[in-house]
Parts: C-alpha cells; sequence; structure tokens
C-alpha cells in the first residue's frame, strides 16, 4: 500500500514538474523551433540553432515586430521521431506558439506532420526529403531545396558532358535513402542508365567494397548521396582504388570541413547545392548575393565557424515566419496564408515562390553546381568562365 | 490481498490523472510513457524474474509498429486485426529463434538478441517497396470503434493505460503464482530449478514469447499513434534505452518497470529547459541512480517506505 | 526402485564413472561414499538427468530415464540437494519450499493470470504443504524472510524441505551433513531416518563416516568412477581394499577436520 | 580488374575494417577478465584517444610520435578516474549493475566530448600518407597497415603481460577467483583499476590509429563499441586471438557479402554468421562455454 503511496507522489511531482515553467503573460511573440540539437543529427541542428538564436537577437535589437519582441523556444529532438511528437506538442499547447521552424531531420518531420495538421499550426520544416511536402499537407512547408531536382541537376550536367551510365551509393539513412529513390525515378526520363546501385551504414569506415563493384562495372561516374562524414570516406576510397571517373556529390555535401576533410581526394568533385557556399564567387549582380553574404559574415563571426547550407534552412524558415508576422499579424492562420502566397522570397537556399500546389518554393535553379577547388568551394559556372576565358586569351 | 489495494489505488490515479492534466502536451507524454510501460512490464518479467537479457526488444517493438501499420495502409484492415497479427507474428518469430538463442547465457544471450534486433532493424531498412525503407511511411490510420475514433491524446491515453493495467493485473497474478516462482527460480539457479522438477526451457521460451508479444502490441499502439514509422525508432539504442529503463526502475519489482518507463520517459522532457547539458544531466542521474540505488526506484521507494514506517512507529508508541 | 546398470560417464576423454551398477531397493538408506574424485556426485547428476550418461541405463521405478529432461525426473518422484546448497535467494523461505511443489501442481499460465478459481485453491494448497514440510525438517525461521541471511546450517534445512515438498520417492543428498556442527549433524541423520520411516527411499553421498555408519541400510564404495565395494556397513568397513583406498586415511581425515 | 584482384581487394577491405573491430574488441576483454563485465564505455574510451590525438597534432601541432603515447596516456587517465569514481567506492555490485554503470558513463562521456570538441566530424591526417600500396592489382592503404602493426603489438603485448609478469598473472588470478587471490594476498579493487586503465589504453590505441581512416566525432564510440562487443563475443570473451580472429572475420564477411551479394544486407550476412557459430559454439570461437558457465553473467 505504502509502496503506491510513494509511486504516486513520484508520479504527481513528476507531472507537477513538468509544468514548472509556467507560461508569463506574453508580450514576446513566440516562435518554436525544433531542432537536432543533440544526437544522431546534433551537427545540423547546431547550426540551425545557432541562426535562429542569432536571428532572434538581431530582430529583437531592431526593435521586434512591430515594438513586440520576438522569443524563438528551441527545443531538442535528438534526432528522434517520439521527442519531437512531444516537443511540437509542447511548443502549441503549453508555449502557445505562433508557428514552427524545423524539425531537423525528415523522419522527426514526417512524423510531426500530423500533429501541425492536428493543431493547425505553420510548421516550415529544415529536412531535405521531398515526402515532408509531397503530398502537400496544409499546414506544412519546407525549405530546402527539393530532392528531385537536386538529382535533375545532376543528371543535366551528366548529360552536357556525354556521361550516361552512372553508379550511385547511397547512405542507408532517411537522406540516403531520399535521394536514391529521386535518383532512380528520374533516371530514365533523363536517359541516364544506373549502371550499379550501392548502399552503406551511415556510421560505415569503408565502402572499398561498394566501390570495388562499382569500378568493375561500365559506369562513367559516381553519384553517392548522404549527408553523414562518410561522404569523406567515399572520395578517399575512390582515391585508394585508382577510380578516376567523376565523382557527384548531393546538396548533403554542403559543408566546407567535408571538402578539407577529403584533402586531395576531394579535388574536383562536383555537386548541387544553394548559392551560400560559393558567394564570394558569385557574381556581383545575383539577387541572392547581398543575402547570402550578409548572412556568411553575420553568421561567422559571430560563431567562429564556417557557414553551412544546414543553418541556412533555419534562416529561410525563421524569416518567412518572421516577414508574414510583420504582415499580417501573429496569428496561425493567416501566417500560414501568407507563407503559402509568398512569392519572390530571396533566401539562402534560393527564391522561394509557394503556392497552394507547392509547400517547398523552391524549383531546380536554386542550385548552384559547385566544384571543390583547392579544398574551397566554387562555383562551377565562374571556373568554367575562367577556364574559357584562358581558352580565348590563349586563341588571341 | 495487499497488492489489490495497491492496485486499485494505481487504477485511481491512471484514471483519474487526464481529469486534471488536460494539456495534450503532458498527456501524449504519459502516452508515450504508458507505451514504454507495456514493454517494459513484459521485460522484467523476463529480466528481473527469468533473470535473461535481452537488447533485442526494440525489434518486436519495430515489427509490431510495422506489421500492424503496414496492414492498415497497404491491406485496409482494422487497426484492431493489425494489433493481433502484430502479436502473434512477434510471438511466432520469438518462438523460432528463441530456441537456439535462449540457449545462450549472459554476454552472449545480450549479443545474441542484439545481432537479432540489427538484422531486424537492417531488414526494415532495406525491404524499401515493403517497408518504405529509411524513410518510413506515414498515414496510418486511428484506433477506433465504429465512428469513436482515438483521435485525441486523452482518448489514447485512456486506451494505452487501461491495456497496461490489464497487463499488470495478469502479470502480477502470475508472479505470485506457481509460475512467477518457477520464473524466479531460473533466474537463482537454472541447475536447481531444473531438478526441482521446472521445464526451464518452457518457461524461458514462454515469457520470451510472451514478452515479445506484448512488445509488438506496444509498437502497434505507436504506430496507430504517432502515425508515422520509420525504423530509426527500432534501433539498438532503443533496446538498450528499454533494458535501462527495467534496470533503473528496479528489475525484479514490476512496479519498479513503471516507474523506470516514467522517469526516463519524461526525465527529457525535464531537461529540455538544460539544452545542450541534457546529455550530461541525463547520464549523471543514471549513474547515481545505479551507484547509490542498486535496487533501482523501487529499491528506493521501498528504502523511504521503511524509513517512513521507521518514524510512525515510535512517534505511535509515545 | 533403483537400478544402475553399466552407467558410464566421459567428459572429453576423462572417465568420471566407469561401469557402474547397482540397485536401491525401496525403503531403503544407501550410502555412496569415496575419496573426492571418485565421481559421486557426477553419478547423482546422471541420476537425476543435469548430465547425459556416455553409456548404460538407469531403471527408475520401472522406466529407462537415461536421456530424460530433469524437469520429468523430478516429476517421476527424484529429487535431490546440492553439495553447496543451490537455494533460491531471490525468493523468500517459504517460496523457495513453495517452488518445490511446481511438479506436483498444473495450474496453466491462463488460470493464473486470471486467477480462476482453481488456481487460487491450488496456491492455498502449495502453501499449507509447504509450510508442513518447513515443520518436518524442523527449521525455525521467519518463512517470509529471505534465506540469504541465514546460517549454512538453517539454508541445508530449507533446501531439504524444498526437495521433500516435492514429494519424491527417492531423495538424493549431496554430503548433506558437511560444514554442519555436531548438533545439527544429529538433527539431519535423525531427520533422514524418519523420513524413511514415512515411506521415502533415500541415497546420500557423504564423506562424514559417523553418519554414514550409523544410519545406512547400504553403503557402496566408488573410485576412480568404479565400484569397489558395496554391502552392509559392517561388512564394508572391514572391506580390505576400501580399508586400503579409503576409509583409512578418510578417518584421519574426518579425524583431522573437526576437532 | 580481374575476378582474382576483385576478390583480394574485397578480402583488402575487410582485412582493413575488421582490424578496427578487432582493435576495439580486444579492449572488452581486459575488464571482462578482471570484472566479468562487459564495459560499455569502451568505445568512449577509443573516442577519446581520437579526439585527444586530434586537439594534440592539429591543435599544439605535436608530431605524431610525440602526441600518440600523450594521447593514450590522457584516456588511461580518464578510465582510471571513471573506475575510481563510479566503481571503486561500490561494494558488491551485480554483474547488471556495474553494466549500466558503464552505460551511464559512456553516455556522460560522450556529452563531455561533445563540449570539448563540438558536434562535427574530426579529421586525422594519415600517419604515412594516403598513396596506396597496390598488391597484385588490389590496393591498401598505409594507414591500415598501422592499425594492423597495433594490433599485434597489443596481442604480443597482452600475451607477455598476461603470462610472464607478476602484475599480469595476480590479474588473471582475479579473474579466475577473486576470493582465492585475495586469500593470497592481491588486492582486487587495484586490479579492477588496473584492468580499466588497461582497457582504456589499448581503447585509446585504437581510437589513434583509426581516426584517419574512419573520422571520429563524438558519438562515434557507441557504432564502434557494438562491433567490437561482436568481435569479442564471436572471438570468445575474453580471448584475445580470439577477439582478433573474429573481428578479421566479420570485417571480410562484411567485405564479401557486400562485394557478392548485397551491400544492403552485409551487416546482416555478418551477424547472420555470428548467431549461427553462437548457435554451434555458445562460449564463441576459441572460448569454452564450460568456462562461460562458471561466470556470474
Amino acid at each position: 500500500m505504502k509502496k503506491v503511496l510513494i509511486l504516486t507522489t513520484i508520479l504527481c511531482l513528476m507531472l507537477s514538474g513538468l509544468g514548472f515553467a509556467a507560461e508569463p503573460a506574453g508580450e514576446p511573440i513566440k516562435i518554436g523551433a525544433v531542432f537536432s540539437v543533440t544526437g544522431k543529427a546534433s551537427w545540423l541542428g547546431e547550426p540551425e540553432r545557432n541562426t535562429a538564436k542569432m536571428i532572434e537577437a538581431e530582430v529583437n535589437a531592431a526593435g521586434g515586430i512591430n515594438g513586440r519582441p520576438i522569443e524563438v523556444i528551441v527545443e531538442d529532438d535528438a534526432g528522434v521521431e517520439a521527442n519531437a511528437v512531444n516537443a511540437v506538442k509542447k511548443l502549441v499547447t503549453k508555449d502557445n506558439v505562433i508557428a514552427i521552424v524545423g524539425p531537423s531531420v525528415t523522419g522527426a518531420s514526417l512524423a510531426v506532420k500530423p500533429i501541425a495538421e492536428e493543431f493547425g499550426v505553420p510548421l516550415i520544416s529544415c529536412a531535405a526529403a521531398e515526402s515532408i511536402v509531397n503530398p502537400v499537407a496544409k499546414w506544412v512547408f519546407k525549405t530546402p531545396q527539393k530532392d528531385s531536382d537536386c538529382a535533375i541537376r545532376i543528371f543535366e550536367y551528366m548529360k552536357s558532358k556525354g556521361l550516361t551510365k552512372v553508379a550511385i551509393i547511397t547512405s542507408t539513412d532517411a537522406f540516403g535513402d531520399n535521394g536514391r529513390k529521386q535518383l532512380k525515378a528520374h533516371a530514365p526520363q533523363m536517359g541516364i542508365e544506373i549502371a550499379a546501385d550501392e548502399t552503406y551504414g551511415p556510421a560505415d569506415t569503408d565502402m572499398t567494397a561498394q566501390l570495388t563493384k562499382i569500378k568493375a562495372s561500365d559506369a562513367q561516374a559516381v553519384i553517392n548521396w548522404s549527408v553523414v562524414p562518410a561522404q569523406v570516406t567515399v572520395s578517399k576510397n575512390m582515391r585508394q582504388l585508382g577510380m578516376t571517373i567523376p565523382l557527384y556529390q548531393s546538396h548533403g555535401f554542403g559543408n566546407v570541413k567535408y571538402a578539407q576533410a577529403s584533402g586531395e581526394a576531394g579535388e574536383g568533385i562536383i555537386f548541387p547545392a544553394g548559392r551560400l557556399l560559393v558567394v564570394d564567387t558569385l557574381a556581383d549582380d545575383n539577387p541572392q548575393k547581398a543575402v547570402l553574404a550578409k548572412y556568411k559574415s553575420d553568421y561567422e563571426s559571430k560563431f567562429n565557424d564556417q557557414v553551412s547550407t544546414f543553418g541556412g534552412h533555419a534562416y529561410d524558415a525563421l524569416w518567412l515566419v518572421i516577414n508574414a508576422i510583420k504582415e499580417v499579424g501573429p496569428d496561425k492562420a493567416k501566417i500560414r496564408d501568407y507563407v503559402e502566397n509568398t512569392k519572390g522570397f530571396v533566401g539562402t537556399g534560393g527564391i522561394f515562390n509557394f503556392s497552394p500546389e507547392d509547400h517547398c518554393g523552391l524549383d531546380k535553379t536554386a542550385f548552384e553546381m559547385i566544384i571543390v577547388k583547392d579544398s574551397k568551394f566554387v562555383a562551377l559556372s565562374a571556373v568554367e568562365k575562367s577556364a574559357a576565358q584562358v581558352i580565348m586569351i590563349q586563341e588571341d | 490481498m495487499k497488492h489489490y489495494i495497491s492496485l486499485a489505488f494505481f487504477i485511481v490515479v491512471v484514471m483519474g490523472l487526464p481529469m486534471i492534466v488536460r494539456n495534450p502536451y503532458y498527456v501524449g507524454t504519459l502516452v508515450f510513457v504508458g507505451i514504454y510501460s507495456l514493454i517494459t512490464i513484459s521485460l522484467s518479467l523476463l529480466l528481473g524474474y527469468a533473470g535473461q537479457i535481452s537488447l533485442g526488444h526494440a525489434a518486436f517493438y519495430g515489427i509490431g509498429a510495422y506489421t500492424s501499420g503496414l496492414l492498415a495502409t497497404r491491406c485496409h484492415l482494422s487497426p484492431w486485426i493489425g494489433l493481433v497479427c502484430a502479436a502473434v507474428v512477434a510471438g511466432v518469430l520469438a518462438y523460432s529463434i528463441g530456441r537456439p538463442v535462449l540457449k545462450l547465457r549472459g554476454h552472449y544471450l545480450a549479443m545474441a538478441t542484439l545481432g537479432f534486433g540489427e538484422i531486424v532493424y537492417i531488414f526494415l531498412n532495406s525491404t524499401v517497396e515493403l517497408t518504405g525503407g529509411p524513410s518510413g511511411f506515414g498515414q496510418i490510420p486511428r484506433f477506433a470503434v465504429g465512428a469513436f475514433s482515438f483521435k485525441n491524446d486523452t482518448r489514447f491515453y485512456y486506451l494505452v493505460w487501461v491495456t497496461v493495467i490489464i497487463l499488470l493485473v495478469l502479470v502480477l497474478n502470475v508472479i505470485n503464482s506457481r509460475i512467477g516462482r518457477a520464473l524466479r527460480s531460473i533466474h537463482g539457479s537454472e541447475t536447481a530449478a531444473n531438478t526441482m522438477g521446472v521445464n526451464t526451457a518452457s518457461y524461458k521460451m514462454q515469457v520470451f514469447v510472451f514478452s515479445a508479444a506484448v512488445s509488438s502490441i506496444a509498437g502497434a499502439y505507436y504506430a496507430h499513434y504517432v502515425t508515422f514509422v520509420s525504423p530509426a525508432t527500432f534501433d539498438a539504442n532503443t533496446s538498450i534505452l528499454l533494458v535501462t529503463m527495467v534496470i533503473i526502475g528496479g528489475m525484479s519489482n514490476v512496479w519498479g518497470a513503471i516507474l523506470g518507463a516514467l522517469l526516463l520517459g519524461t526525465l527529457p522532457e525535464y531537461l529540455r529547459t538544460f539544452g545542450d547539458y541534457d546529455i550530461l544531466i541525463y547520464g549523471a542521474i543514471m549513474l547515481i541512480i545505479m551507484m547509490f540505488a542498486p535496487e533501482g526506484l523501487a529499491g528506493i521507494a521501498a528504502a523511504v517506505k521503511r524509513k517512513f514506517e521507521g518514524t510512525l512507529v515510535p512517534r505511535a508508541a509515545a | 526402485m533403483l537400478e544402475v546398470n553399466g552407467l558410464s560417464k566421459e567428459f572429453g576423454g576423462v572417465i568420471a564413472v566407469n561401469d557402474l551398477s547397482f540397485r536401491v531397493v525401496e525403503r531403503q538408506i544407501k550410502s555412496i561414499i569415496g575419496p573426492n574424485g571418485a565421481g559421486k556426485t557426477t553419478l547423482f547428476n546422471l541420476l537425476t538427468g543435469l548430465a547425459p550418461c556416455t553409456r548404460g541405463n538407469i531403471t527408475f521405478l520401472g522406466k529407462n530415464i537415461c536421456g530424460l529432461k530433469p524437469h520429468v525426473i523430478a516429476e517421476l518422484g527424484m529429487s535431490r540437494s546440492f553439495q553447496n546448497v543451490e537455494i533460491f535467494d531471490n525468493m523468500s523461505i517459504l517460496e523457495n519450499v513453495m517452488l518445490g511443489r511446481h511438479c506436483r501442481t498444473g495450474c496453466g499460465v491462463l488460470n493464473v493470470a486470471l486467477r480462476r478459481k482453481r488456481a487460487v485453491e491450488e496456491e492455498r494448497k502449495i502453501r499449507e504443504e509447504a509450510l508442513r514440510q518447513i515443520e518436518t525438517v524442523g527449521l525455525d525461521a521467519d518463512p517470509d524472510a529471505s534465506p540469504a541471511s541465514l546460517p549454512f546450517g538453517k539454508r541445508r534445512l530449507v533446501e531439504f524441505a524444498r526437495a521433500l515438498a516435492t514429494s519424491p520417492k527417492l531423495l538424493l543428498l549431496d554430503e548433506p551433513v558437511s560444514g554442519l556442527n555436531i548438533r545439527e549433524t544429529e538433527q539431519v541423520a535423525e531427520l533422514i531416518r524418519r523420513l524413511r520411516s514415512s515411506g521415502i527411499t533415500v541415497m546420500l553421498v557423504e564423506h562424514d563416516m559417523s553418519v554414514v555408519m550409523e544410519i545406512s541400510d547400504d553403503v557402496l564404495v566408488m573410485d576412480y568412477g568404479t565400484k569397489i565395494a558395496e554391502g552392509k556397513p559392517r561388512d564394508v568397513q572391514r572391506n580390505e581394499e576400501v580399508i586400503a583406498r579409503y576409509l583409512g586415511q578418510s578417518r584421519s581425515n574426518a579425524e583431522s577436520t573437526k576437532p | 580488374m580481374d575476378a582474382l584482384a576483385i576478390t583480394l581487394q574485397y578480402v583488402f577491405t575487410g582485412v582493413a575494417i575488421g582490424s578496427i573491430y578487432a582493435m576495439v574488441g580486444l579492449g572488452f576483454n581486459i575488464i571482462y577478465n578482471c570484472t566479468g563485465i562487459i564495459n560499455f564505455a569502451q568505445g568512449e574510451f577509443v573516442m577519446l584517444g581520437g579526439m585527444f590525438m586530434v586537439t594534440l597534432t592539429t591543435v599544439w601541432k605535436l608530431p605524431v610520435g610525440i602526441a600518440f603515447p600523450i594521447a593514450v596516456l590522457l584516456v588511461v587517465l580518464v578510465g582510471i578516474g571513471f573506475e575510481r569514481i563510479a566503481i571503486h567506492p561500490l561494494k558488491n555490485p551485480s554483474v547488471l549493475v556495474l553494466i549500466m554503470i558503464t552505460i551511464a558513463g559512456s553516455i556522460l562521456i560522450k556529452g563531455l566530448a561533445m563540449f570539448a570538441w563540438g558536434k562535427e566530424a574530426r579529421y586525422l591526417p594519415h600517419f604515412s600518407g594516403e598513396t596506396p600500396i597496390n598488391i597484385m592489382g588490389a590496393t591498401i592503404l598505409p594507414q591500415t597497415l598501422w592499425v594492423l602493426a597495433s594490433l599485434l603489438t597489443v596481442v604480443v603485448g597482452l600475451a607477455y603481460f598476461f603470462n610472464r609478469t607478476l602484475i599480469g598473472k595476480a590479474m588473471r588470478a582475479c579473474a579466475h577467483n577473486p576470493d582465492a587471490a585475495r586469500l593470497v594476498g592481491i588486492s582486487v579493487k587495484q586490479m579492477v583499476t588496473l584492468s580499466f586503465g588497461l582497457s582504456s589504453g589499448i581503447g585509446a590505441i585504437a581510437g589513434v590509429v583509426i581516426t584517419p581512416i574512419i573520422l571520429m566525432d563524438y558519438q562515434r564510440g557507441a557504432m564502434l563499441a557494438l562491433k567490437g562487443f561482436g568481435a569479442a563475443i564471436l572471438g570468445g570473451l575474453g580471448s584475445a586471438p580470439g577477439a582478433v580472429l573474429a573481428g578479421l572475420l566479420i570485417g571480410i564477411l562484411e567485405s564479401l557479402g557486400a562485394g557478392y551479394i548485397s551491400s544492403h544486407y552485409k551487416d546482416a550476412i555478418a551477424l547472420i554468421v555470428l548467431l549461427g557459430v553462437l548457435f554451434v559454439r555458445p562460449g564463441g570461437l576459441l572460448g569454452s562455454a564450460d568456462v562461460q558457465r562458471l561466470k556470474k553473467f
């Protein structure tokens, strides 16, 4: 009997503890954020959280929105779906946020999709997979570029070089899996033949077995699709095996540290990604240049760390929400409508044009083809232009 | 008789809670605690009573979620039928691997079950056409009885916790019976149990199959509650978390199993305010409990109770 | 009641029991003696099914029990105690003894989980019988306490009570008085006699010659897995080979260990 | 590439992967031998070894030859510190409680590493360059040779330690029968501390030599520990040659599985073989089921 008394006391204490942060009668406008600040995808959540906090400070320093400060409440889901579900419920029902940015990863985003719908709160995911917005859910948006566009850009580039047979190697997580599906779906219509289809675990340490198989096939190029550090291993293993065919990566390669870690093996890797990575080599008249340069310098000076496209996704998502609040005030339904009808929003990921049918808002032009040169990211167009100039000069 | 009063009290508290706690976030958190409790109660029967460790129960949890979820989305079967199928599939699988696996002992048993869990995880990841692969699949329908759908958190809370209570009653009855004693005797000494007429192999198998089936039911609940499943939820970390819940709770005590699920199921929610430091605090709490209360939370509760009685008695005497 | 014929057991080339044959008749107290490593405990393990025999057969109550699982043999009516007392410290004393009733009761999972009337009734009977056996062995301790803190002698009594709770026809006792003081030893000897008079056949492995000679009807002497003598205690005591190989030295051992 | 070269390449790859598993698996054995527990924080020791090495060579700019022993020493201190704080004070803990403590310890160490080294993967240059060595058309990285050489050194070193030195023999005695060891004057508690120091040192060596190949991040430890645990179990707990044999076997199975069957199922193939072996030999390849039966857990 007493045991149960104690049990219940503990139970009640724990429950009362849950409510210790009673909601303050609120001046600030609350925006929720769910990022994988710890756990498997913490290297994604970290720049996202930093970015969100940076924007919060910036907006508030400028006097907030119509005189009201904003408060970005960041919740950690550790990349675990059940935690993301709890976090979104907390943000919506306890903190009464008017919109949510995140989650960071695809699985968590898909898990909270029905909750955003149920509670009617606009949710702008920072995860890549197209299945987040396809089929379209009324309240759910996302800012990263589409996987399918990434696949198409790689294929287009390959065709421009006259390559038609490709080997794909993808990681067995949601990001790699979505890439694999998109690559396989778009290859036939683009006239590309998939000569080998290999996978590896996100924590694997060596891919020479898969690459040996690819080497023995008649593939003319390799596409690697993952976000994990194993991308570096793929390039190194290719070099180890003496493979000379080109390596293309997905937009998951968007962290210059990967290029640095790849060293010589990374030279010449080509991949589509947002222009944030190559802001220095962009033409001055590029409409995104101002936004990108500001984000990059702000972030890098504040956190003493290199900027990555992942933080950029949070940047775009949060600004979409803030812009909406500025226009229509802190009202969930109005924010949703505003975001859905946003056109020409210049973000780090591209220029967003949302519509009721398209909750991603980016098309394939959001991608810039990027090449690794001297362990740095350079816009391929800039390289090719300068190469062309060299040729022209020589011809002169 | 004594544990019936306890049980009645517990039922009143569990049933009454949603009247006080109305916020869907709290209720939702407790739904997960309930789902975990189903597994930890059955696992405490396996680990705490029969003394057989399993680091592969996330696999049964996952099999339940996938079986029921897939049947409902692909074959449009009622989730209730899916629930039964899930239990049967997991039970049959547990039975078929149980024979060789349960012959192993200690760390070898741990590795074998861990390996089994990983194989199931790889299978869920790799059969993309069937399971949706690493991206999982969504739009799983919710439970419904006629027009009554368990769509909001409070309704689901009752569904899960009524199941927990039923399981608890059954398990309490079993552990205080000849079968409960037989299980504990396996933990004590398998040889002695054998010579006293206990068919240890058969009981180990029964409790393994039972816990697999219950975990599978918990998985089905998960699938129809979250409405989305992906393999990442059912990896080795989850298996280890479940065993941790049982041991932190106090492994030879079913009440402890619920306490463990409650603590580790809600701890991440408390730690939200600490940001990145949550991982340190989580680890520290675990460490401190295990160092200073090796009997787990149930052990602490018992010690508090003794102290409580200790202070009461002299006062009554005075 | 028990007939052993040509029984052998090898452990990876080492012969622990070699072509052993003997009989135990009903209501007999049969002692097995021999130096350490003679294969006595192995013999018990073979009889109770804990280890499979390499050759030969064991007939218990007219049934060949070679190759049967230990729990089946227990059900047939053979029970045992262990040399270093294997009781369950994770259960109370009473529960330990109640476990003994396991093979004499039959309510299934469903019955007990739902607390059917039959299960409740059976549980009550198990408890009564267990309490009765605790009384039989003369154990005075709180039955709801854990046996972990009991002194060795009382732990042994718990084990006896548990073995008796299985309603055995044949009881195997592995060194039942080792580690006990003189008073406790007498108590156990007395208990064994009482059990025999209540109809239980007893086999014991024992080093304490005074007990063996005092209570046994029949003694079997083993060395290196083979039988070197069998017969009435008096005859065995006079057997020259036994004296040469075992008794002499054992006696001096026994005397030196008992101050 | 001809078929032979391809097969050879798979084997080389398997050896490269397997040597990492073996290296991690070795660390489990010492603590197991001394205490009967599996130290779930073993993977964290490996991770720490790599991380310290990264800091020492890239931030402090120390040469590899100097940084290596310092990194190992630092991890040994962590290992001993962990044992002193969390395990030493306990009286008569059960095996499961000890295992839980090591799990909690692994979470704590992981968290501290996250604060110390950040969340992104850290990179360490290869010790002897990255020019692959070509043997009959198949290639292997010089760093893999470093791993194999460390493996050999550790196995030989352990054999010498346990068979030839007094402390080593005392430690084995503890493993065999702690009570008897205590009677002859061996301090079992000190031996446990020593075993943690030794295990963490071996883990650190593993971490240092494998980091250039795999990149290190704060949560790498768990995955490495699982693979190493598999190697230790398959080889037979407590047997150093067993762990090496089993680690290489698992690596080669994964590699051949990926090459000839399917990269999706490569880990499953290795695990199925592991389970198969355990069903036939419940004590692992070089372990004894009878000895295992005597262990507490």
